[in-house]
């Protein structure tokens, strides 16, 4: 174990992977905790990019790339979106406040103990593969093994394009 | 050989989760609690990345003798290689965090066209 | 051992020491670097010369004709003789050839570099002084898959085309963030306009790519040059092999989507409604200033050229010359180290050539074609491109099955094996 | 592969660091070339010399957000669509035809869905309502695009 971390100092891209591990957790902090809902906002942004990163240190090079171009490209950019356009906003730092934070700290720290437990007590069968490529694997996992699921998808996001478009366009009639 | 083991992905992604949990606890605004959600999916993704990574696949996935077909053997055309399992999970959360997004966005909508606010403690009727 | 390691070991013996990622991160710093400053940076200052150039004679007048090598002459005594001798045809046409202003772009520069940095009060001055960082590493890492000659690039990605796509989507929230932060109107709306655009033109632009992929069957950018080297059964195809002239000319379809799109994701005109002079003064970047204000500029001219290169590598062959490349292949092969500099620049000149050919064609369109309205760019975007881009997509599907079965037809054995 | 992340990231912090250099280099002639002399009306939001009315965040127009929900939705079906069309060529041997009619049911349900949006004029910029109007109030409204330019 001491070895294991020792080997593990000397080499940089732990390094590297810490400080992706900060950012993430540093930025995931300040979405929960700041009180402007435009930087909760940003620091998401920091988020995905660093589980983007995270997920290249997993050699899942394709997830990584999905990930900037579907969270950081389109959901932040929706929720941007929905910060400007749902406030009666008067000031620059659009006021974010939370209730009970003694509250939800107990319960979220519980969490988070009782998570990291597991994780580290467990002993995982850890196995070793050889890192390849991963969008060529997701792609014959799409056309065999997981052809329903993939299928099924294109549904889901029917469905949510009916319903999104429908819940956007409804009130205009009152107007 | 991977950089750093399981458990520091496992114990990230359990932050993320814990973040996420307190922003939808404590937030009264309702695209705040947006967020929260999807810092618990990302936590969520991490998790099943992780695993496909590092944890060997469950036998089930595919016939019992292929756990790493070769490649461009019919076996890996069909079943591609197991471990993947966990990143085409991933690629699926993906996909309803865009939905759930696009959705709830839609209804933050319909509730600050109602109410004109988005609180969350504000909105408890169900027919605007 | 990674091909850029043992390549520095090769030329540069003294790098055997060193730790391999060191010397990894060297070599690519050093390309990173050479990108930064060749295809960037000045690449950008020799454009707005360009642009400035042709605005003037679309619009009969001078664009920038004092500073530059022709003011630079005047100054010798020796030029200034040779200028006293007067209207002399030969001396005349020897002037005409030294242009003024090539210059211009170097003292904007310095003017830039030398001017007040206004922050407006009411601004948020995080995210004023954040927004620049997101928008240029968005648009410069998108670089590093670029295969700027044969078989050379900083980063050989495997899923190339797809990183390009996803890390250039860092740009929409730094667009955002500058719009946002500058707490100024027209700031803030040019900066949800460039948003809007920029999102949905994304999805015509990457599904046209997609079918390019769907040919190669790669998304490594490499390989999709290198699957253009032959086509319609020729060996030594040449231009023929390049996609927008495969499968009989139908690709065409998607090149031109491509390129519409791409010209609406860098916000120019006819569809720079985010920045339209004449209701919003300058977009999303009215507030910025100074040399803040030049790294936006940067990021859109470098954005250009950008989507330039990617048309050319995705449909026109990227660095592959027009003539079969296999001919200077072997006339190169035989040379040693000489004939490798000569093939990288050959390669290099022709991926230039092809890319900032599409900046100059975009610097066109911009002095010849008046602005969209917001509702024609929509219905641009979702009615008729992404319609045609969805049905292309999925009849080059067909088309590419048809010739697979084909294929398969003529050779039922591997079918079998396969099978 | 490994490395290629590593390439990325050389990358990235390249551009962080080019900017940062020259607001550096920029702060540092600063002291001695440029003028720095902050007034009230420089530090006012710039709206061509007009005395700015009204707070900055003006309310937006609901479309962008329609079409930033469109947008998603065909986001999502790029990044499902790319590993398929990256594998078409690899496995057409294996699965013949089949592998096309899963990508066409999948396209099609989508083109479906964009159907959906076009048929009820989610997609046009300019919402005329005139289906949930009365009688009177749509002839007061344009009737046509044209009307509108």
């Amino acid at each position: 174990m001491i070895a294991a971390l020792g080997l593990a100092v000397k080499n940089p891209a732990t390094w590297v992977f810490l400080a992706f591990a900060a950012v993430t957790c540093g930025s995931a902090l300040v979405v929960a905790v700041s009180r402007s809902l435009v930087y909760s906002a940003y620091a998401l942004l920091l988020t995905f990019f660093g589980v983007a990163g995270l997920y290249a240190f997993l050699d899942a090079d394709f997830l990584a790339a999905a990930q900037l171009l579907v969270y950081v490209g389109g959901i932040l950019v929706l929720i941007l979106f929905g910060v400007m356009l749902t406030h009666k906003i008067r000031d620059i730092n659009l006021s974010n406040e939370s209730t009970n934070p003694v509250v939800g700290a107990v319960i979220s720290g519980f969490l988070f103990l009782a998570l990291a437990y597991v994780s580290l007590m467990t002993d995982w069968q850890v196995v070793e593969h050889p890192a390849s490529a991963t969008s060529g694997e997701i792609g014959r996992a799409f056309v065999g093994k997981y052809l329903l699921p993939f299928e099924v998808s294109s549904v889901l996001l029917l469905g949510a394009l009916i319903g999104a478009a429908y819940l956007a366009r409804r009130e205009k009639r009152e107007a | 050989m991977p950089v750093v083991g399981l458990e520091w992905f496992l114990v990230i992604a359990a932050f993320l989760f814990a973040t996420g949990v307190f922003t939808i606890l404590t937030r009264k605004n309702a695209v705040s609690i947006l967020m929260g959600v999807e810092l618990i999916l990302n936590a969520a993704n991490v998790n099943l990345v992780a695993f496909s990574r590092f944890v060997k696949p469950a036998a089930t996935l595919g016939p019992q003798s292929v756990e790493f077909p070769l490649q461009g053997s019919a076996a890996h055309a069909v079943y591609g290689q197991p471990w993947i399992a966990g990143n085409v999970f991933a690629a699926f959360v993906i996909v309803l965090a865009a939905a759930e997004a696009a959705v709830a966005l839609g209804l933050i909508l319909g509730i600050y066209r109602t109410a004109g606010d988005v609180d969350v403690d504000e909105a408890t009727a169900l027919k605007g | 051992m990674h091909p850029v390691i043992t390549f520095a070991h090769n030329v540069l013996p003294f790098t055997k020491g060193w730790p391999d990622w060191v010397v990894y991160v060297a070599i690519v710093f050093v390309v990173a670097f050479g990108i930064l400053n060749t295809l960037v940076a000045p690449l950008t200052g020799i454009s707005t010369y360009i642009e400035r150039r042709m605005a003037g004679r679309a619009q009969y007048r001078w664009g920038p004709n004092r500073v530059g090598f022709r003011s630079l002459l005047d100054a010798l005594p020796v030029t200034r003789w040779i200028g006293r001798m007067g209207d002399i045809g030969p001396v005349k046409a020897i002037g005409r050839l030294i242009p003024g202003g090539l210059l211009q772009f170097a003292a904007d520069g310095l003017k830039l570099f030398t001017k007040e940095d206004i922050i407006p009060a009411k601004a948020d001055k995080f995210l004023f002084r954040a927004s620049p960082y997101v928008v240029m590493a968005g648009s410069f890492a998108a670089f590093a898959v670029l295969p700027v000659s044969f078989n050379f690039r900083a980063v050989n990605f495997n899923i190339g085309i797809f990183y390009v796509l996803g890390i250039s989507s860092l740009v929409v929230p730094g667009i955002l963030m500058a719009g946002w932060g500058s707490a100024n109107k027209w700031a803030l709306f040019g900066g949800m306009r460039s948003a809007s655009q920029i999102v949905s033109y994304e999805i015509p632009v990457a599904i046209s790519l997609m079918t390019a992929v769907m040919l190669a069957g790669t998304m490594n950018m490499t390989d999709i040059v290198n699957a253009q080297r032959s086509g319609y059964g020729i060996e030594k195809a040449g231009a023929l092999g390049w996609y927008v002239f495969r499968y009989g000319g139908l690709m065409i379809v998607p090149f031109v989507i491509y390129f519409i799109g791409g010209c609406a994701e860098v916000n120019r005109t006819p569809f720079d409604l985010p920045e339209g002079e004449s209701e919003l003064v300058s977009g999303y970047h009215t507030e910025y200033s100074g040399f803040r204000w030049s790294f936006f500029f940067m990021a859109e001219y470098s954005n250009m050229f950008a989507v330039g290169a990617i048309a050319t590598t995705m449909f026109l062959g990227g660095p592959l010359p027009p003539y079969p490349v296999q001919l200077t292949e072997q006339l190169f092969g035989g040379m040693g180290h000489l004939g490798m500099v000569l093939r990288f620049l050959e390669g290099f000149a022709w991926f230039f050539i092809k890319s900032y050919f599409f900046v100059l064609v975009m610097i066109h369109m911009r002095w010849t074609l008046p602005r969209y309205r917001v509702d024609q760019l929509m219905h641009l975007c979702w009615k008729v491109l992404l319609p045609i881009a969805l049905v292309w997509f999925v009849l080059m599907c067909g088309v590419r099955a048809v010739r697979m079965e084909m294929k398969l037809a003529a050779q039922p054995a591997v079918a079998e094996v396969t099978r | 592969m490994r490395y290629d992340y590593v390439g990325v990231l050389v990358y990235l912090a390249l551009a962080v660091v080019f900017v940062l250099v020259g607001m550096t280099a920029q702060r540092v002639v600063s002291w001695f070339l440029r003028t720095n002399r902050p007034n009230e009306a420089k530090l006012s939001p710039y709206e061509c010399g007009e005395e700015p009315i009204g707070g900055t965040f003006i309310k937006f127009n609901i479309r962008f957000y329609v079409m930033a929900l469109v947008f998603i939705v065909f986001d999502v079906e790029v990044v499902l669509l790319f590993p398929w069309a990256a594998v078409f060529n690899e496995l057409y041997a294996f699965y013949r035809m089949a592998l096309f009619w899963d990508m066409l049911i999948f396209v099609g349900i989508l083109a479906f869905g964009l159907a959906y949006v076009w048929g009820k004029g989610d997609l046009d910029w300019i919402m005329t309502f005139r289906k949930h109007l009365s009688p009177a109030e749509k002839v007061a409204r344009p009737q046509s695009r044209k009307e509108v330019a």
